[in-house]
């Protein structure tokens, strides 16, 4: 492979980045503590870490976004000041966020070029670029329709918007900060083609991962943050898995869910028919029939936007439906005033949002107001019939953010100054301990790091295990395959099929979640 | 010492507030005295201000505007050795001295001159804001108006609900086109700062303007046909003058009275004709004598010949 | 109603837009950048003023325009100055200036002219006079068009004619320019603006400086325009019609225009049919005059959807929290 | 690692604010010829130095604790409810006809009777505006400036009209029936021993404010609809996967605000003019949104802030009797204190806030 050759010459050229003794502190909170690294050019390097161990922070400070309290930035070898991100594309660094700068209501071409247009009108700059992102998309294999506006964009197409805002912009250091959070398996597959590709050309690119899988497959260094600190950089071909989750976490880490076989009971979930029309008139679920038992867990593997998020917003009460849903056997309304999350809600179905930040939490109420929202009505939380406790509200939150491990466990912080993965807790641990009949569950580990998948992963199950009906939608096949009783496929708005874990693999339940049948059923 | 109380429109606005503050100038002046003052900026400063002003001893204490009737008879008793001055409101408490203007009887004679120097046979009236007072100032026009001349048209206009009404002379200026084109060549306007602009946009056009309060002939010379003046300039200076003497009761600024007039002087001179003079000097003789009964639409709220 | 009444109806509805309109273009850019402006009032307040009062002591209307313009400018500075530099609250900030321009007006033109906060009235070269377009006179005998060229298109001052340039020109900088891309960038998401290394901040106090030139213009026009002089609290309350207007035609150059002749005009026809007597019964003029706000609503309310606000708008951008 | 201490935060920054406030404003009144030092006397004398000018103060401020409080819950459901002013006119329009149409035998029961008018005429203002932003989609900005000019235009007509009675030149209503007099701050002090001044406007309404006060503090931040209201304000999304209405909050919000800003008529209608004036409000509901935005939408802020104005009143008042002082700068002092303890602020407080933090820093070593 590539690599090899060029780990022999790393002595003679100047490293493409050198970073000596970073600091930054965000108020109290010292994000980055005198961090050094060096990335040689041409390789992949990954960075990995904790949720908050300040990765994105450090990235953030290379890119210009932020300034560093202290420390030396060098780029292939020359000291270099990084006050904005104008000195950052000058100097070639281009960065995809983990959170994307996007214009939403803007076209594709017009967030490419905004900032590096070409004068001062419009229309030559359009035509000029129109005309690179098609040889870029040549390359690269990064197709996107230019004309699009990027709200009407998946997040993997969107991300393919960003490394193309950098590759216009002549990076020839990329940065991305978590790319693959968002994409579904085959997009990943094919951003990892991107960047191989990259790194052939001579490309240096920094790659922002919490999927161990990811590091060793395509990196050539790795280091590890936590705390602030930089703890170790190794060579990934002397690392393994096991070990880099270690010096991440700081204590083993079980890299397999373990669990005992189901025993699923009497149907919990009943759903037959199931069919839903979107604001623009779209139907996204057309006739969906599933079940879930008690004390068992069904997964719903799919490429996102097959209509997975519909059924979770059906289920949880705030996207009306026609068709017939059953809990415990009593059907509930699909349309009207008690077709809403509280309804859900007193009928014992829990329900962990897809998008933490946008509905699972308010990220300007504190972390114990956070810990009622949805259930606020619920009268153990009441004081008296007009007021409710908030000394003991606060009492519990003290005590589930103690119990699940969210950092730092102060109630009063406000839901934004908490991490994601710690954020993704708090959600969790409101959600679970309200001892639901039935939990649904959107994509419980999106951007949070392996300790808390862990933590994550044990809790479901845990759940599971008191006779739970749990109905959970991932993106991540491996999650599937190792959290579900049964799983089932959607593509397109239909369940494609069911199958068992252990009598499938990601091979097929990819061609199913490509919209391939192949033989009958397993349920 | 005196103290004067000038109501919200504030002092400068060139019509009713401002002719109090000239006749408190010209005593000042004249006397070499001096004199206590506040412009009101909100309702709960009219008792207050009447208050504070007796308190320290201002003796008399001039008010100015309708709208102070309330707040003197609740506060003259409390202070029975001042005596209260009201232009246009009222009280019964006995310290009072209510000052009485008979803007119908001025605005006939306006509404006379308006017919008489108008070739189309419309005349226009702006007024601030649709109330009481500036209806009275309508209706006597009006009168005025189809006394001259009964087939004339009159169209009528306030400016708005709000208080800016008072100080919207782009409006009053749209209002006076919007008459202009409606045939209006001679307009009467009371309503503050908005009327500035139906005087100059009148001006603009060249049709004719009548000014109010205050004497505006000069304002665009030549092209405002007169001024309604209401004396309050004199009606403060009197007061002012006669000091602690002064002596509750009621005073009619009426046309016997020189309390109300039209303003007649060098800017108007070319537009004032004889028969119009003769006119207007017949009517006041009459309305002094009695013999015309000009309707007070203050008296009993309706207008005979115009309806709001 | 007959085909002059309507030309006239117009024409002064097209007068009574003109201020509306330069505002809402004021409010217009300094919305799309992400600034809130319920400042417009406070601006046109402070720019009349200026203006007037320039004009009455040189003589030069253009004098005038430049102080009348410099001074909501100025107001600009200040609102930039509290909610780009200094983080603030921009509904306040706009809150503030507006008391300040009625105050500080009213103060100077007393200290100035002793008149209390009026100006002196304005004549020949210190108001902007009426142009007549080429031809007015010669084809104002043709039928139909011949009227609304002469009398309605023609006859008004400079101002109103820059005000209607300024919609093509507004929509072709916003939308054909490289600042039009980054003003409306950074008004919906300014962390894209900055990560592609453009000036967030020199991007909104651009934006400001144009919002102040254009309500001062709106300010201007008031008082040399359409008055003769400036008279305490002239304003009148337009600035928070231009903000209406500008939501109502959401945050859009061209819809600026037509929402803003639609209020100029509804004025203008409750200014013509105040009182409709229906021979038993007067129709109130209070309903006549309410008639403008009543009928906005109505059609707001038939149009219905919702009017989407720049993202970013009333926010101050803070890249560290 | 502590920021900066809280009585840095809530009294020293606010302190700084309006000191600089003030200072410009000694500037604008020494360039206007007078002497900034006496005119401060004055109106901290005039406003705080009597019972009399305290009576003053309270009697704006309860006022504009009404309105700020109004501003403030519309704000919370993220809704900027401009027509305070409107919906305190047409309040006012509720107590006059529940105190004049209605015979009570004594002031306790009018009050209840005109709070419960003011409230629900105010509301009413309100509910279309709301209603129209909730299922049309019609911005609340744009509806609630529209209905100020149309109460406007409404009282006009029904002073002018309907209820004045004959004769009358002032458009107002007539006086209330003595049954419906509140008694002042002097009637309720008099009976434990203090002598507060009789000439004073400020009433029992003040207690009802404070009341409002609490009871919007606990309906924000102790009840469930509360909680709502501010979850709805913060994030519409999340709080429709809560189960929370927008419908439902929209009108609820938009209801008390109008409802509050409806009852700050007991006060200026019923407590002092007895009677319902034209323009009786005075530009109250706009004051409210200065006093919301500054209170930082919080009901003790809303208090503070409305005190501050209170004084801003009074001692502007206390200037303009015994000064040529034009009352105009009163406004501009306004402009200026809200400018900078409120736009500002970050003006003052970064540089406090890092002094701090390096003094802190320097005895930490
Ligand atoms: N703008 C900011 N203001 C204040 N604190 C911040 C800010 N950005 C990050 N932090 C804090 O700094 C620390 C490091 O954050 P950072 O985003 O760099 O972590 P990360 O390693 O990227 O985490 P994740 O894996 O969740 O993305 C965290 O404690 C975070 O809360
Ligand atoms: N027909 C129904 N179908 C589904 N859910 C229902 C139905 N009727 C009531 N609910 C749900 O049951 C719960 C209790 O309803 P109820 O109206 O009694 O609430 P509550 O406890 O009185 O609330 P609040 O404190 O707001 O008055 C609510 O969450 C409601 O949405
Ligand atoms: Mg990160
Ligand atoms: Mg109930």
């Amino acid at each position: 492979m590539a690599d090899m050759s060029k780990g022999g010459q790393q002595a003679t050229v100047a490293p493409a980045i050198e970073l000596r003794g970073i600091s930054k502190a965000f108020g109290p909170v010292q994000a980055n503590k005198d961090i050094s690294i060096s990335v040689q050019p041409g390789t992949i390097h990954g960075i990995i870490g904790e949720n908050g161990a300040g990765k994105s922070t450090l990235m953030s400070i290379l890119y210009g976004f932020y300034k560093a309290d202290e420390g030396q930035i060098f780029i292939h070898g020359k000291e270099t000041q990084i006050p904005d991100s104008q000195a950052a594309i000058a100097a070639g660094i281009g960065m995809v966020f983990q959170h994307f700068k996007l214009v939403e209501n803007f076209s594709v071409l017009e967030n490419v070029i905004l900032g590096v247009e070409d004068g001062a009108m419009l229309r030559p700059s359009l035509a000029k670029a129109r005309k690179s992102l098609k040889s870029l998309a040549e390359e690269y294999e990064l197709h996107v329709d230019p004309d699009t506006l990027i709200e009407d964009l998946g997040v993997g197409v969107q991300q393919r918007v960003e490394i193309l805002k950098a590759l216009y912009r002549e990076a020839d250091i990329l940065i991305l900060d978590e790319p693959t959070g968002v994409l579904t398996p085959a997009e990943a597959d094919h951003l990892f083609r991107i960047l191989n590709g990259l790194r052939d050309q001579g490309k240096t690119i920094i790659l922002i991962t919490h999927k161990l899988r990811e590091i060793m497959e395509i990196t050539d260094t790795v280091s590890v943050m936590r705390r602030g600190e930089m703890t170790a950089t190794v060579k990934t071909k002397d690392t393994n898995p096991e070990h880099l989750a270690e010096l991440m976490v700081g204590r083993k880490v079980l890299l397999r869910v373990d669990k005992v076989p189901a025993s699923p009971g009497k149907k919990i979930l009943e759903v037959e028919n199931l069919r839903m029309v979107d604001d623009h008139g779209v139907e996204r679920l057309k006739g969906i029939s599933l079940n879930v038992r008690a004390g068992e867990i069904l997964g719903i593997a799919g490429v996102s936007g097959n209509g997975q998020s519909q059924l979770l917003e059906v289920l949880g009460g705030y996207a009306n439906a026609t068709g017939e849903i059953r809990i415990s056997g009593d059907s509930i309304d699909l349309t009207g005033k008690y077709s809403d999350g509280r309804s859900r809600r007193a009928r014992g179905i829990a329900h962990v949002p897809e998008d933490r930040q946008e509905h699972g939490l308010i990220m300007d109420f504190p972390a114990w107001q956070n810990i009622v929202f949805g259930y606020h009505h619920a009268p153990e939380y009441q004081k008296n019939k007009f007021l409710m406790d908030n000394a003991k509200i606060l009492e519990i939150a003290q005590d589930k953010m103690d119990r699940f491990d969210v950092r730092p466990p102060n109630p009063q912080l406000e839901a934004k100054s908490f991490s994601g993965g710690n954020q993704q807790k708090i959600v969790v641990a409101r959600e679970i301990e309200r001892n639901p009949d039935l939990l649904l569950v959107g994509q419980p580990t999106r951007g949070v790091d392996i300790g808390a998948i862990e933590f994550i992963h044990k809790q479901i199950i845990a759940l599971r295990d008191q006779g739970k009906a749990v109905l959970l939608i991932s993106v991540e096949l491996e999650e599937i395959l190792s959290l579900s009783d049964r799983i089932a496929v959607m593509f397109d708005g239909h369940i494609m099929g069911e199958r068992l874990p252990d009598q499938t693999d990601e091979r097929e339940l990819g061609l199913m979640m490509a919209g391939v049948t192949q033989e009958g059923d397993a349920a | 010492d005196p103290a004067i109380i000038f109501d919200l429109g504030g002092k400068f606005d060139k019509s009713f507030n401002e002719a109090g503050f000239n006749g408190a100038e010209k005593w000042a002046k004249e006397t070499g005295g001096s004199y206590l003052e506040i412009e009101l900026q909100s309702e709960a400063q009219r008792e207050q201000a009447l208050r504070r002003f007796a308190e320290t001893g201002a003796n008399p204490v001039i008010t100015l505007g309708f709208a102070m009737s309330a707040a003197l008879s609740e506060v003259a008793p409390d202070f029975p050795e001042t005596t209260f001055v009201t232009n246009d409101g009222w009280s019964d408490a006995p310290n009072v001295l209510n000052v009485a203007f008979a803007e119908h009887e001025g605005s006939y004679l306006a509404g006379i001159m308006a017919a008489m120097a108008s070739k189309s046979g419309t005349v226009g009236f702006v007024g601030g804001m649709d109330i009481p007072l500036i209806r009275k100032f309508g209706c006597g026009y009006a009168q005025g108006v189809l006394a001259t001349n009964p087939d004339a048209k009159i169209i009528s206009n306030m400016t708005g609900t709000t208080p800016t009404a008072w100080n919207d002379p782009v409006k009053g200026g749209e209002l006076t086109k919007a008459q202009i084109s409606q045939g209006a060549d001679v307009i009467y306007a009371a309503a503050g700062g908005t009327g500035l602009g139906v005087l100059q946009t009148a001006a603009d056009e060249g049709v004719l303007s009548i000014g109010v309060d205050s004497n505006q002939n000069y304002l665009h010379p030549g092209k405002v046909l007169t001024s309604m003046v209401k004396r309050v300039d004199v009606s403060v200076y009197d007061a002012m003058k006669e000091g602690e003497n002064l002596k509750p009761g009621v005073r009619v600024m009426d046309l016997a009275h020189d309390g109300v007039g039209l303003a007649m002087d060098e800017y108007n001179a070319e537009l004032v004709t004889d028969e119009m003079k003769a006119a207007v000097e017949e009517a006041q003789a009459k309305i002094i004598s009695g013999e015309i009964a000009v309707h007070d639409y203050q008296s009993d709220d309706t207008c005979p010949v115009m309806k709001f | 109603m007959d085909f002059l009444t309507i030309i006239q109806i117009a024409d002064s509805g097209l007068r009574l837009a003109t201020p509306l309109l330069l505002a809402c273009l004021a409010g217009l850019f300094s919305e799309r950048a992400g600034i809130f402006d319920i400042g417009l009032e406070g601006k046109i307040l402070a720019s009349a003023f200026f203006s007037a009062a320039v004009a009455a002591a040189t003589g030069s209307v253009w004098l005038g325009l430049l102080a009348g313009v410099a001074s909501s400018i100025a107001f600009s500075a200040v609102h930039g100055l509290a909610s780009i530099t200094f983080q603030g609250n921009q509904l306040i900030s706009g809150v503030a200036l507006n008391f300040f321009a009625s105050g500080i007006t009213i103060l100077i033109g007393t200290a100035w002219f002793g008149l209390g906060g009026r100006t002196p009235s304005l004549s020949g070269g210190q108001r902007f006079s009426n142009l007549e377009l080429p031809f007015a006179n010669a084809v104002a005998d043709v039928p139909i068009l011949g009227p609304i060229y002469s009398d309605l298109l023609s006859g008004h001052t400079i101002l109103v004619y820059v005000a209607l340039l300024m919609v093509p020109l507004s929509w072709f900088v916003l939308y054909r320019t490289r600042f039009g891309l980054r003003l409306r960038a950074v008004g919906e998401n300014p962390a894209a603006v900055d990560t592609a290394g453009v000036s967030v901040i020199r991007l909104r106090y651009a934006a400001m400086l144009i919002a102040g030139v254009l309500c001062g213009l709106a300010g201007v026009y008031l008082a040399t325009g359409l008055a003769a002089g400036f008279v305490k609290e002239m304003s009148a309350g337009r600035g928070y019609i231009a903000l209406a207007a500008l939501i109502f035609a959401r945050w859009r150059p061209w819809h600026a225009l037509y929402a803003t002749l639609l209020f100029g005009l509804l004025e203008a026809i409750a200014n013509r049919y105040q009182n409709i007597d229906l021979g038993t019964f007067v129709i109130p003029v209070q309903f006549m005059q309410a008639l403008p706000y009543i009928l906005t609503v109505i059609i707001l309310a038939g149009f219905g959807g919702t009017a989407v606000a720049p993202k970013a708008g009333g926010q101050p951008y803070v890249k560290e929290r | 690692m502590q920021k900066m201490p809280k009585w840095a935060d809530v009294a020293l920054i606010p302190f700084l604010n309006l000191l600089i406030a003030f200072v410009l404003s000694g500037l604008v009144i020494l360039a206007i010829g007078e002497n900034p030092i006496n005119a401060l006397r004055m109106m901290i004398s005039g406003a705080l130095g009597s019972t009399y000018g305290w009576g003053y103060t309270l009697y704006y401020a309860t006022n504009f604790i009404f309105t700020g409080l109004a501003v403030s819950i519309a704000f919370k459901a993220a809704m900027f409810n401009i027509g305070g002013e409107g919906q305190a006119m047409i309040g006012g329009l509720g107590v006059a006809l529940v105190c004049l149409y209605i015979p009570f035998p004594h002031w306790t029961v009018a009050i209840l009777f005109a709070m419960i008018g003011g409230a629900v005429f105010g509301a009413a203002w309100a509910l279309i505006p709301a209603y129209l932003q909730a299922r049309r989609g019609s911005h609340v900005v744009i509806t609630t400036i529209m209905f100020n000019f149309i109460a406007a235009a409404a009282l006009n007509y029904v002073l002018v009209n309907v209820l004045r009675p004959k004769g009358e030149m002032n458009p107002q209503t007539a006086s209330f029936p003595e049954t419906t007099q509140l008694p002042t701050l002097h009637d309720v002090l008099a009976p434990i021993g203090i002598n507060f001044s009789k000439s004073a406007p400020v009433n029992v309404s003040l207690f009802i404010a404070l009341a409002a006060c609490l009871i919007v503090y606990l309906l924000m931040w102790r009840s469930r609809l509360g909680y709502e209201i501010r979850a709805f304000g913060l994030s519409s999304e999340a709080s429709v996967y809560a189960g929370i209405s927008p419908f439902k909050i929209i009108m609820v919000a938009m209801i008390l605000s109008g409802g509050l800003s409806g009852m700050m008529s007991i006060n200026n209608t019923m407590g002092e003019a007895e009677r319902l004036v034209l323009n009786s409000v005075e530009g109250a509901g706009f004051i409210g949104i200065a006093v919301a935005l500054m209170g930082r939408n919080h009901p003790f802020g809303v208090l503070l802030a409305a005190l501050l104005f209170g004084f801003l009143y009074q001692g502007g008042s206390e200037l303009s009797l015994w000064t040529k002082i034009p009352r105009e700068l009163v406004i501009v002092i306004q402009a200026l204190v809200i400018l900078f303890t409120g736009a500002l602020d970050n003006m003052v407080r970064a540089p406090v806030e890092r002094a701090f933090i390096r003094s802190a820093k320097r005895g930490a070593h």
